[in-house]
């Protein structure tokens, strides 16, 4: 499997490390409430078909990337950055 | 009061001049290994990259190039490693402090790495085989033009890989792994026969 | 069978130089072959009929085919170290000094006492396992573990080696825009195409000579016989700047992403590899697109006594006859149910064969192809059938019997013909094993990747793609050169267009030879009594096939199972779709009905050295401190402490480990010892909002930390758990230099760049890693002050000038030494970092500062003997299953601000008391404490159950007894109860106190003096 | 029905074995059934069996999308054990060997339970410390335990690279002598065979399309088979459906669980003559081994770390377990890969399983499995029947509950912490 890194470029997935679903939010940071953490750390919808996760390019930039890929078939639909730098690379500017 | 302290390579007993591997024909690759003056990573807040290259430019006079294209001037090179994220080498011992001096807080963060990493060069006609035996890059002119830098690993082992000529690579290993590095380069070269310089 | 060499002309023996004499041994006995010959075709050339054994019933097996979906000529190659079982001779290339035997057999091939096997015939049936060896009630698993003994020595095929390969191994990365998976005529047109338009080609083939069946066509090419038209053009294509070719390369698996395993196999056809040169090649090549042109596999037919040696597929005798000029027998009878195999039999006849019988399941037989059998001479046999193969052991005769198209069975009419080989075509299957691998759903094409029946061709066809590649020729169910070179093109363009790249341009040969119509009758078994054979390799019957349709096995994955079809070392490539016919019949479907089982990757059997490439023998990265050398040269015994080395302690002449770290540890408490702590990671954080950035992700403030100090800080999972521990330092407003476990620094780096990146992107934070940037040394003991004063002078180093976590930076030997007063053993200590590349010459200047105080250089046990008599937690005590509270660190966790774990730390069981709880424990009678023990309230022999358990354990010389951390239920409240450490593993169970963590200066007077 | 011996494998070689019967039964669904269990893997089926056998429901139902044992209890790598180390962990795995030990009987189907031994080779003293610390806990349980020195394990493991200069060096290991492997599916079918005789229906090529629900109780299910809808009601239904979990408990209106389903690879080499004796594991990476009756290896190692139905892996996983493997067995590099699958894992957040009432009335859920599904399936049956008949846990599972995420009572291994494609 190959991701694009929105930085580095197409790369083999061996160079970067999943973080896991990119739906799970964390509560706002003045939120203490166990139940909004526990849904946040615990609950998946974990679905077929599509699935929206975050991927690190551990052995690269090291930014991370939003990756939409679809886990029945590991078809990588879109990987878009995620980060401070996101809408500089989103804008195609890579710096 | 000590001595003078003296930089020591990782490779210092590994590397040892001479001809290795296949000694059938010519050998194949060459490799040496080399220690930087000053090696050190600036980077920009999203907000504040133009103030950081003009920064850069100011200390080493030479401009930060666009995407991953290697500024050299002198003995000044400028690779980027990420997004607002650039490697300064220059041969002075004092390029953290001078950094830092033009990249405030409010610009940036300028963070030395002069001993994290130590480079191994690669040169030769199989160096492209060599290298893609074990670094999961397109290695070809086409996609890895000379001039250029791009990140990769070989399996644990961080590289920052920086195309120097037609035949050569200069690659800046993570330092606590670079004899491990230096084992797996040597073992691949075996095969083309090598030279170390 | 009795094989021949024929009389070697122009057109026979195509792939093989006569010239060049080759001797190898086969079961022992010496042999003469030629350079290009396969050990197959050496063999038949050679008279040898039996070579091999089957799985089950281990009856005798010849040569059945002419490549790698061979079932039956399985040998063990070569001795020694480098003994392989299991190798198909069809593709084992000769060699000066090959050496082959004939396995899963005793004594020999062709005398093999455990064909006794065959005795109880039809009682070692399918499921026979399944159904007996149970033992009688209360026995529970004696019998069959009894049993199971016998069975295991009786199954396997080849034995392995027991010592270790000799050879190496090497990986390759590639990319391309095109990879054309097969050099047959669709793939070398495929590859023209590609390559004229531009694209980056790799051209792959798994056998040493490109050209498929072009190898052994007698078709004319633009007037060129094929086989130098083959050799011209991939001469042309290697020349070819943007063309890879690569023989004896199987692409052996497709994954995602357009992704490719092919194993070269570089030195397999040597008796051994050059040195320096591996002996085979891992490729893992990246495409764009690819054309899969994997050609097809010729099916057999089923009968009574179908696997005799003398059986073989048509196409197969037909290529030893053509490219190995040899017979597969003196006179050769031919099977079929199409036309492909009256070809064979013409081709054959044409290289000198003598056929003697041409029998055909059709009565309808077009002219071209009764002229065909004319010229063979042959007795033609049409609307017949081939009902038993007969002769002791190998084949001397078959029994012929007319046949019926429409009910599929045999008539009354017996004839005996005489031959020694017979040469069957059951139709043919395309070979889309590769594209089968991917299955699954795609996006766009709910088929994809399901094949798909072709009731004209009776063979399943690849489905539609579920990714980029486009299959050609034979593997896409177009049959013949002219198909195949048009389809090769086509998929050409396609992939081109998929890279984005032009048309490139047509160049298909003018091909002069036969139209072939390749589509079969929908025969696929002649009924009869005999014992018929669907899986050669593993025995399975065509009875086996309908009794587990009778016990209800009927869905195609069951069939497999159940019967073990197509679960052999060839993964059923001749018997797969044979199998489904035969259990559509039973089932009353259309073939299709029955489903297929999705190919699994590899393609063929991949050597596992290959697989793990450069990584065998060298499987991860060490890491080394700068100074490793030294602590080698200085007697270090060396502990793998995750990918680091780390000295465990450093023993001198005579000393055991435990003498020196008790040694090294008094040392510390008595003057001062040294310690390379260069492996803790260390992670640089810079920028406006550093300081709030570490205030949320650790549990304790760090908010007003000022300047030149440094803090412990304790971080916390999300879930509450404890993550790691470490100090971190303000160099000054903006910078700090964090430092982490040994075995914590990743996942630590991680954790904060993903919540700076994705969960507080606005923080203006910089995270690098600088693990390998500074070499790190303490100095502990009372003495430590003293060395530094020797180096820096008294006052840099005061109690004024750098406190109790004071950190300031200071020049040595002209180059930047950071100091920070830190201690993890509770005496006066300090850590000094300086750049790396400079650690050895920072060590070497403090042990020479040190020499007056006898200072002693201390390992990793000797450092974790003073923090487990200080109390401190460490990894052991991190287990991921502790909290602060647990380990008495409650006060370390901040009640003013949130933090990453506090909203979890909460839950209610986390909050409770009745948890396990850090405590200490003492050896009240001097007994070793050792680790891994358990704490428990009863007496060796009644134990009871355990109250917790050691965490980490040493012998205290402070306290002049062995010692132990210890996690313990309701710990805090237990102090001074008395207990056992109780270790059955270890035969140890010892009186212990239980005694607070804090054994050494609890009140912290040293560390703070 | 016939019953299975050597005797009746004799009588029907002599009728040519015309006379062979079905293993089970193929009825048509009835409209109603006391208990409707989803998911005719191993776990679906051993409960079935379980509720006739143990608790005298049989006019149970067990729904399988495609054909029995068409999930995780076909595709592992067979492994029998109860070497754990947290106390809910042990008792309940213990609890499965005792079964395992006398299933060939119960089901009089010949499960070829194999107890050769599970070793964990340990490669520093501290990871020896550790595995000492476990065994000793399994000793505390009940359980045999071995703590085995390099001398030992050399002796065991012909071919196996015990040198010092090994890049991991072995230090020991932790034998377990009572654990081992099984005939995967044969257990499969030893279940389904065994339930089928006590009365259930099984029924295949059945995909449940969704819940029937009356107010918040779930009712049965509805159905689709062969084309066909129609709907089967039942008292009570049970869910045991491994990597299909968050999908089927959607068809429920249950939208989040503590679970991700990711894909596991296990690897088969050609039949070769016996070598490796025991189930053996390489401790300084994540690797286990056994070689089966036929002669293969059979090996895994990690998940592929991200989330997948495709019942497919990737080649960074290949690279990585063979490198692991012939680290171990040197040996073992000319030995051939015959073939390689994917199972889908339903990873928990703590590596632990889930076997509840619940989460919705009528509705019980045997869950979470994460690859440690196939040495349970007879405890994982036996609990959930137990569950299910009694509607409450028993003793033996009652820590494996749903709630125990949010009240902080984790079963967590490793310590991994709820990332579950750590565990």
């Amino acid at each position: 499997m190959l991701l694009t890194c929105p930085y580095c470029g197409l790369r083999d997935q061996s160079e970067f490390t999943y973080r896991g679903d990119a739906n799970a939010r964390r509560p706002s940071f003045a939120d203490e409430s166990i139940e909004a953490h526990a849904a946040y750390v615990f609950d998946r919808e974990n679905p077929s078909g599509l699935h929206e996760e975050i991927w690190n390019h551990t052995s690269g930039c090291r930014n991370h990337i939003k990756v939409v890929r679809n886990v029945t078939t590991h078809e990588v639909v879109s990987c878009e950055p995620v980060g401070p730098f996101a809408k500089a690379l989103k804008r195609g500017r890579a710096t | 009061m000590a001595d003078a302290i003296e930089k020591v390579s990782p490779l210092h007993a590994l590397a040892e001049p001479g001809r290795f591997g296949d000694t059938s024909g010519e050998p194949g690759v060459g490799l040496s290994e080399r220690l930087c003056d000053s090696l050190v990573q600036v980077q920009a807040w999203p907000d504040s990259i133009s103030a950081l290259k003009k920064a850069v430019k100011s200390v080493t006079g030479a401009s930060i190039k666009p995407g991953n294209a290697v500024a050299t001037k002198g003995d000044v090179v400028l690779m980027s490693t990420g997004p607002g994220r650039w490697l300064v080498e220059d041969e002075t011992d004092d390029l953290e402090v001078r950094l830092r001096k033009a990249i405030g807080a409010d610009i940036g963060a300028v963070t030395a790495l002069t001993h994290a990493r130590t480079v191994v060069s690669i040169s030769g006609e199989r160096c492209e085989w060599v290298l893609a035996s074990g670094i999961a890059l397109d290695f070809s002119a086409d996609a890895f033009p000379v001039g250029t830098a791009k990140l990769s690993h070989h399996h644990e082992i961080g590289l920052t890989i920086h195309r120097t000529g037609d035949q050569a690579f200069d690659l800046y290993v993570v330092t606590s792994m670079v004899r491990s590095f230096w084992g797996w380069i040597a073992r691949a070269s075996a095969e083309v026969g090598y030279t170390v310089s | 069978m009795s094989g021949v060499r024929l009389t070697l002309r122009p057109g026979v023996g195509t792939s093989i130089d006569t010239d060049k004499t080759l001797t190898f041994s086969f079961d022992g006995k010496s042999y003469e072959g030629h350079v290009g010959d396969t050990l197959a075709s050496a063999l038949l050339a050679n008279g040898v009929d039996i070579v091999a054994r089957s799985f089950k019933y281990h009856r005798p097996r010849g040569i059945f085919s002419a490549g790698s979906e061979e079932p039956s000529a399985l040998v063990t190659l070569r001795s020694g170290a480098r003994q392989e079982p299991n190798i198909r001779a069809t593709e084992i290339e000769l060699y000066e000094g090959l050496e082959a035997r004939s396995q899963n057999r005793w004594p020999s091939a062709k005398f093999d006492l455990m064909a006794i096997n065959q005795l109880p015939g039809k009682a070692f049936a399918a499921g026979f396992y399944y159904k007996t060896f149970m033992g009688t009630p209360g026995m529970g698993t004696k019998f069959w573990w009894f049993c199971e003994q016998f069975i295991r020595r009786a199954a396997g095929l080849g034995k392995p080696t027991v010592d270790p390969d000799p050879d190496h191994y090497a990986r390759m990365n590639a990319y391309c825009d095109v990879l054309v998976v097969g050099s047959g005529a669709a793939g070398i047109a495929a590859a023209k195409r590609a390559a004229s338009a531009g694209a980056r080609v790799i051209l792959c083939d798994e056998s040493a000579e490109a050209g498929g069946s072009l190898r052994s066509a007698c078709e004319y090419l633009d007037g060129e016989a094929a086989q130098d038209w083959v050799k011209r053009e991939l001469a042309a294509l290697a020349e070819h700047e943007n063309v890879r070719v690569l023989s004896r390369c199987t692409v052996q698996s497709m994954f995602d992403g357009e992704t490719y395993l092919a194993i070269e196999r570089v030195a397999d056809h040597k008796l051994r590899p050059a040195p320096h040169e591996p002996r085979q090649r891992a490729w893992t090549i990246r495409t764009t697109s690819a054309v899969i042109a994997t050609g097809a596999i010729e099916r057999p037919m089923v009968f009574g006594g179908n696997d005799k040696p003398g059986v073989i597929l048509a196409d197969a005798a037909r290529r030893y006859a053509r490219e190995f000029g040899v017979s597969p027998g003196r006179s050769v009878a031919v099977f079929t149910n199409n036309d492909t195999g009256w070809l064979a039999a013409r081709d054959m006849a044409r290289c000198g064969v003598i056929i003697t019988a041409i029998i055909d399941t059709r009565s309808d037989v077009g002219d071209a192809i009764r002229e065909a059998g004319a010229e063979t001479r042959a007795t033609i046999h049409t609307g017949s059938a081939v009902l038993r193969a007969k002769g002791f052991q190998t084949l001397s005769a078959v029994e012929v019997a007319d046949f019926n198209e429409t009910t599929n069975t045999v008539g009354s009419n017996r004839q005996i013909v005489a031959c020694d080989a017979l040469a069957v075509s059951g139709g043919w299957s395309p070979a889309f094993h590769l594209t089968s691998q991917q299955g699954g759903k795609h996006l766009t094409s709910q088929q994809g990747g399901k094949p798909v029946w072709d009731s004209e061709l009776q063979a399943f066809l690849p489905g539609e793609a579920t990714s980029n590649w486009h299959g050609a020729g034979a593997m896409a169910g177009k049959f013949g050169l002219r198909q195949a070179f048009r389809s090769g093109e086509e998929a050409a363009v396609l992939a081109l267009a998929d890279c984005g790249l032009g048309e490139g341009e047509s160049s298909v040969p003018e091909i002069e030879g036969d139209s072939i119509d390749y589509a079969p009758a929908p025969v696929f078994e002649v009924r009869s009594k005999h014992k018929a054979f669907v899986d050669l390799q593993h025995d399975v019957t065509a009875d086996d096939v309908r009794l587990a349709h009778r016990e209800g096995f009927v869905s195609v994955e069951h069939l497999k199972r159940y019967t073990t079809l197509g679960m052999a070392t060839d993964q059923g490539k001749t018997s797969n779709v044979t199998g489904l016919a035969i259990m559509a019949e039973a089932r009353d479907l259309p073939i299709p009905e029955v489903g297929t089982t999705r190919f699994r990757p590899p393609y063929t059997p991949v050597a596992l050295g290959a697989v793990a490439g450069e990584k065998f023998g060298h499987l991860a990265a060490e890491r080394l401190t700068p100074m490793h050398d030294w602590h080698v040269a200085n007697r270090a015994g060396m502990y793998a402490n995750g990918p680091w080395l780390r000295p465990e302690s450093y023993n001198g002449p005579g000393e055991t480990v435990e003498q020196a770290y008790i040694r090294e540890a008094r040392a510390v408490r008595e003057s001062v010892g040294i310690v390379d702590v260069s492996t803790l990671g260390k992670i640089d954080v810079q920028g406006p909002d550093a300081v709030e950035f570490l205030n949320r992700v650790y549990s304790n403030g760090f908010a007003k930390l000022p300047v030149g100090k440094a803090r412990y800080g304790l971080m916390l999972r999300e879930d509450g758990f404890l993550f790691d521990d470490g100090t971190t330092w303000r160099l000054d407003e903006h910078r700090f230099l964090m430092t982490t476990t040994t075995a914590g620094a990743g996942r630590v780096m991680e954790h904060l760049e993903y919540h700076r990146d994705v969960v507080w992107p606005d923080l203006k934070v910089a995270l690098t890693s600088v693990s390998d940037e500074w070499a790190g040394v303490a100095l502990a003991g009372p003495k430590s002050r003293a060395v530094l004063e020797n180096l820096f002078g008294a006052k840099p180093i005061s109690n004024d000038q750098l406190p109790f976590m004071g950190v300031r930076e200071l020049k040595l030997g002209g180059i930047d030494v950071l100091i920070a007063r830190l201690s993890f053993s509770g005496e006066l200590a300090y850590e000094l970092y300086c750049g790396a590349h400079c650690g050895q010459g920072l060590w070497d200047a403090l042990m020479e500062a040190g020499r007056p105080h006898r200072i002693t250089p201390y390992g990793l046990e000797a450092l974790s003997t003073l923090r487990i008599e200080k109390g401190h937690v460490a990894g052991p005590e991190l287990n991921g299953r502790t909290t602060p509270h647990d380990l008495g660190l409650s006060g370390m966790v901040s009640t003013k601000k949130n933090f990453i774990g506090k909203a979890l730390l909460q839950r209610e069981a986390l909050q409770s008391e009745d948890r396990l709880q850090l405590v200490a424990i003492k050896s009240v009678d001097g007994q070793r404490i050792r680790g891994g023990s358990h704490l428990v309230a009863g007496n060796r022999d009644e134990p009871g159950i355990s109250q917790g358990h050691t965490t980490s354990t040493c012998f205290s010389p402070e306290l002049n007894c062995y010692v132990s951390l210890a996690l313990l239920e309701r710990g805090k409240i237990r102090h001074g109860e008395k207990m056992f450490a109780t270790n059955p593993v270890r035969s140890a169970h010892v009186a212990v106190e239980v005694v607070s963590p804090h054994m050494v200066d609890p009140k912290g007077e040293r560390m703070h003096g | 029905m016939s019953r299975y011996s050597a005797l009746a494998i004799l009588r029907n070689a002599f009728t040519g074995n015309r006379h062979w019967t079905p293993a089970w039964r193929k009825p048509q669904p009835k409209a109603q059934y006391d208990v409707v269990i989803i998911g005719g893997g191993g776990h679906g089926l051993s409960t079935a069996f379980y509720l006739a056998r143990v608790h005298g429901i049989a006019n149970v139902a067990v729904v399988e999308k495609g054909y029995l044992g068409s999930g995780n209890v076909g595709r592992n790598t067979t492994i029998v054990r109860s070497n754990y180390r947290l106390p809910p962990n042990s008792a309940f795995y213990e609890k499965s060997m005792e079964l395992w030990r006398g299933l060939s009987h119960e089901l009089n189907y010949n499960v070829m339970f194999s107890p050769r031994g599970v070793m964990n080779l340990a490669h520093t003293p501290g990871q020896m410390d550790a595995y000492a610390e476990r065994g000793n806990q399994m000793r505390l349980m009940g359980v045999r335990s071995e703590l085995l020195d390099r001398g030992q394990v050399a002796k065991l493991n012909p071919g196996m690279d015990v040198s010092g200069s090994a890049r991991f060096p072995i230090e020991g290991a932790l034998l377990q002598p009572d654990a081992g492997n099984a005939r995967h599916d044969a257990v499969a079918w030893g279940y389904a065979r065994g339930a089928d005789q006590l009365g259930v229906d099984l029924l295949e090529n059945t995909e449940v399309v969704g819940f029937l629900k009356e107010g918040d109780t779930i009712v049965g299910v509805e159905v689709e088979r062969a084309g066909e809808r129609s709907e089967i009601r039942a008292g009570k239904t049970g869910v045991a459906v491994a990597g299909s979990t968050s999908r089927v408990m959607k068809l429920a209106g249950v939208d989040r669980l503590p679970i991700e389903s990711t894909v596991l690879q296990a690897f088969v080499s050609e039949s070769i003559k016996p070598i490796l004796p025991s189930v053996t594991t390489f401790g300084a990476g994540h690797l286990y081994v056994s070689q089966s009756d036929k002669g293969g290896l059979v090996f895994g190692g990690n998940i592929d770390y991200y989330n997948s139905y495709a019942q497919r892996g990737n080649l960074p996983v290949w690279e990585e377990v063979m490198s692991e493997l012939v680290a171990m067995f040197p040996n073992f590099a000319r030995l051939r890969l015959l073939r390689s699958w994917g199972g889908i894992m339903d990873m928990s957040m703590d590596g632990s399983p889930i076997i509840t009432t619940g989460p919705l009335p009528g509705m019980y859920l045997n869950a979470g499995w994460c690859y440690g599904g196939f040495k349970a399936t007879p405890a994982s049956g036996w609990c959930f029947a137990h569950t299910i008949a009694n509607d409450k846990p028993h003793a033996l599972n009652s820590a494996f509950t749903l709630e125990r995420f949010k009240q902080g009572r984790p079963i967590d291994e490793l310590g991994a912490g709820p990332t579950p494609w750590y565990h």
